[in-house]
């Protein structure tokens, strides 16, 4: 096995993140294994946002003062860093939203109502979060179009034996994730978006996982959208990102209407701002989108490539250390055969109760359905237990997850 | 391990009353969906309307089983009158930890169900401090 | 006139503002005259934000471990702290979104799409912002509505005298600003609610302007919905309200879909959550409500009716001045006869220059449209010159304001 | 001050070529709703192509007017292919100030209207950094 402090410096990376040096009681350390629901934040990030109120906050736009002209440089200085995480061709083809839901939302809604006939078809996935699901089942259901699954194999991987059927007739968008927030799997989607492409349909890839845990290339990847969240990726919460290509996006009608987004309002009607203005509706996020580009920042100099390859070997480690522990009544761990990501499951007792347990050790993870009830049904579960990790995660951590789950047993052994 | 303590635990591992009563006089069921937690209980009246029967079946968490279990016990004797006035507070009582706003939707199922089994009530009992 | 220091302690509060306590250039201090655009931060709010990032920080709701349990604790509160502040009859009537302009989107999509008919008006008045006419123009347009605007009088107050024939026919909604962005006028909309709800509308307000700067009582006013922003009353950027009557949210279809606006997802659809909960799809500005909560408790420490009265002696002090100045091409100021808030508007040279000016001496006001391009329209203007006040402003910076105005015309004087 | 310098101020208190030219070759009028300013450019040019006259009306702040004033002098005797190569900082350069990123649309606006008018370009010149 690779010593993984060569990957990366774990400890020092540590010492960027004040939450984890905590107890949840007295004598048990915090164990953050949370991480796919959402990350911790660096003093970098949280202290870029503190210093920008503290020295350069205003409205941004139009103002012709020097708090409004360094807040607005602020601003939109981090959608060029956000363009150049992902590469994207401008930072033209970046729209901040509040998260990766209102980003697929966004599409779901303004690309939808202007494209979307009667009989047309929109390609998901079984293993999407309820965020890729819901908005195109409502858009749908307006627009009386029809919705299509992609399944999910006993392993956890995209089933695309089937997609010559699933992609005929008028497909017009695939929404696809590039990394289930509850297997691991990382889909890679160059097949797909090929596929769909040469349908004629759109694709709309979910990286609200994937952005924060491994590098991504919106251009390589020939993405139309790309939708995910600051908070994942050690930014700000209310903040998130959708990339979109500069036509399609200059193609589409607005979204939430408001000041900032128009050119022009007559008592009759408006005229809209350009892209990607157009589809950012009064005051944004203003010291969140800040934080954001603290973020990436962060996240560009330890390097996304490392940080994923750190967090395989952990998974490794942590899906063999599993093994280990005698299965209640089932196993501990759903490992996926390939692509696999950050997240780890524990079957057997009810999530909730191994959850409540482990938080009793100081290990946090989460029980539930993830927003992803269509897959837990296909895998005839109800929830799972998930453990998920991020860069400052340690292999001691994953043994006391591992003492943790020998201490959940003890308690319901009967 | 105070999360658990031993009445939760026994409770959970032998659930009290369990199995449906015949000709119930209540019978209600529901589940959960964010939890999977399921419920269905039933509850027979004598004459003069007091329980002489409860019986129940369902899946879940420790602590969504063991307060079904407990409110089961508890409900054999009482008049439907009383049954009403079973109260957030009392199931708390009887679980006897502290349990975390989340987990109050699985402490509180099988209260609920009683209350919209029985009276035809909805909402969370508590759903307020949720 | 009234001792402005007998209604608030404002060097102490200065104090907490850190961001007031710097110079454009070398020996010119900012004076911030910006504030209706956005207000400044107390250290009260930078910090409550970063503590609840260095120590609590976690995913909301469903979580079972500590942090999540802290977070959700902490998030909830803020919103029953947000009921409070306005007098909400309960918290469930308080939907987080990122801004006033998401509040009125919300809606007049939500409720716009479920209710409105052809043929169906909303009233709107031609002092609003953009963000309360251009989603109702949407809505109207999709749906097949009319829009009627209440005209603004000369001396910039509603004109009620055609109310009659105003809300005349099929009135479903009058939207109406409580304050004023551009004239500082604070509408007395008790009467407009009364003869709304006579003919069947509901009422719509927009309290962007109104909640910053004085006691709101949504009961007394009995507002089926009110909107206002965070930013403006010296809490993060990011983060809005909207408050609701709860038989009117509940009514409602969702917004926005995505995780935790759900109770259950199947392949083939989706049941909503509860409110406010429906309205808030996705992982919300979680940290950004926390800092919200601490604002709300800021300005209540200091009053809102002090805050209010404090702002009226400095609005009268700076009318005053303001009448000493020569005119340009035009007055300095358009004082408003009653119900003024905190706001001014210089005329003369183009705002533009005006403003840019005012800056090189540290002033910082806005110059444009402010987002109300129909009330200029309505008084032939294309842009002003806004000066706005709040509760750290002094009796000096209107001196300054006053100075820097001389300096601008001597550049101009040919 | 130095954000308006004598050279800028005098520009705008005296706005070379003045008025419209008759039988313009290039005729374009635009206005920037965002700030209300407005400018309408004619030129007329002599059988090689060459500018001999400009005239320009407009109304703006001071910025916005200068820049259509200094841009309109040094537009005279230039050739067609010579317009097309006047670039942002051209004007930037003319204006001699530093210039914000919010009112660089006024500078650039008289720039904006003779891409337009002779070329039929659109965008603002320079919109990437704006
Ligand atoms: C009266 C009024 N309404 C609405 C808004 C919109 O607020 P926001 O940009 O925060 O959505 C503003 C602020 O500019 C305002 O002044
Ligand atoms: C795969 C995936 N998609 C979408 C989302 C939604 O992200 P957010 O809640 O930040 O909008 C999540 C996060 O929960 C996710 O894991």
């Amino acid at each position: 096995m690779t010593s993984v402090e060569t990957l990366l410096n774990v400890e020092a990376i540590r010492q960027d993140f004040p939450v984890l040096h905590q107890e949840v009681k007295p004598g048990v350390p915090l164990v953050y294994l949370d991480n796919a629901a959402s990350s911790q934040k660096p003093t970098q990030v949280i202290e870029a946002v503190s210093e920008f109120y503290r020295k350069h906050y205003a409205n941004v736009h139009r103002g012709i003062h020097k708090l409004s002209e360094e807040s607005t440089e602020a601003y939109e200085g981090a959608r060029a860093k956000t363009a150049t995480f992902i590469n994207a061709a401008s930072r033209r083809e970046i729209v901040f939203t509040r998260n990766a839901t209102e980003s697929v939302n966004l599409v779901a809604q303004a690309w939808g109502r202007a494209n979307l006939m009667p009989g047309d078809v929109i390609v998901l996935t079984e293993m999407e979060h309820h965020a890729n699901i819901v908005p195109w089942q409502l858009i749908a259901k307006e627009r009386g179009a029809e919705v299509r699954y992609v399944p999910v194999t006993d392993d956890g991987l995209l089933d695309l034996s089937g997609l010559d059927t699933l992609l005929s007739g008028p497909v017009k968008m695939v929404a696809a994730t590039h990394m289930s927030n509850v297997l691991g799997t990382v889909n890679a989607l160059e097949g797909l978006v090929q596929a769909a492409h040469d349908v004629g349909a759109l694709v709309f890839v979910d990286g609200a996982q994937s952005v924060s845990h491994k590098p991504v290339d919106v251009q390589a990847l020939d993405a139309d959208f790309l939708a995910f969240s600051g908070h994942k990726m050690c930014g700000p919460s209310g903040i998130g990102v959708l990339y979109g290509k500069r036509e399609l996006l200059e193609a589409m009608p607005p979204f939430l209407a408001g000041g900032d987004m128009i050119k022009r309002v007559t008592l009759e009607g408006a005229e809209w701002n350009d892209v990607p203005w157009k589809f950012e509706a009064g005051t944004p996020a203003i010291a969140q989108a800040v934080g954001l580009g603290a973020a990436v920042d962060y996240l560009t100099r330890v390097g996304m490539d490392r940080i994923y390859a750190y967090e395989q070997v952990l998974l490794g480690y942590a899906l063999e250390r599993l093994e280990e522990v005698p299965g209640g009544a089932g196993a501990w761990a759903r490992p996926v055969q390939e692509g696999r990501g950050g997240g780890l499951h524990a079957g057997g007792m009810h999530p909730h109760d191994i959850a409540e347990l482990l938080n009793d050790r100081g290990v946090a993870v989460r029980a539930g359905h993830h927003c992803a009830m269509p897959l837990h049904q296909r895998f005839n579960l109800v929830a799972t237990t998930r453990a998920s990790f991020y860069l400052y995660n340690t292999r001691e951590e994953v043994d006391r997850l591992i003492e943790a789950l020998y201490y959940a047993k003890s308690v319901f052994a009967f | 391990m105070d999360m658990y303590r031993e009445l939760i635990l026994d409770h959970y591992q032998n659930r009290r009353n369990w199995g449906l009563v015949e000709d119930p006089d209540i019978d209600y069921e529901e589940d959960n969906p964010l939890c999977g937690d399921h419920l269905h209980l039933t509850v027979r009246l004598d004459d003069a309307r007091r329980v002489v029967a409860v019986g129940w079946e369902g899946e879940g968490c420790a602590i969504s089983q063991a307060s079904a279990s407990m409110l089961g016990e508890a409900m054999v004797g009482k008049t439907l009158d009383e049954l009403k006035h079973f109260s957030k507070d009392d199931i708390l009582e009887m679980l006897g930890i502290p349990i975390s706003p989340v987990r109050l939707k699985c402490a509180l199922l099988s209260l609920k169900i009683l209350k919209a089994g029985a009276y035809g009530l909805t909402g969370w009992p508590g759903e307020e401090d949720e």
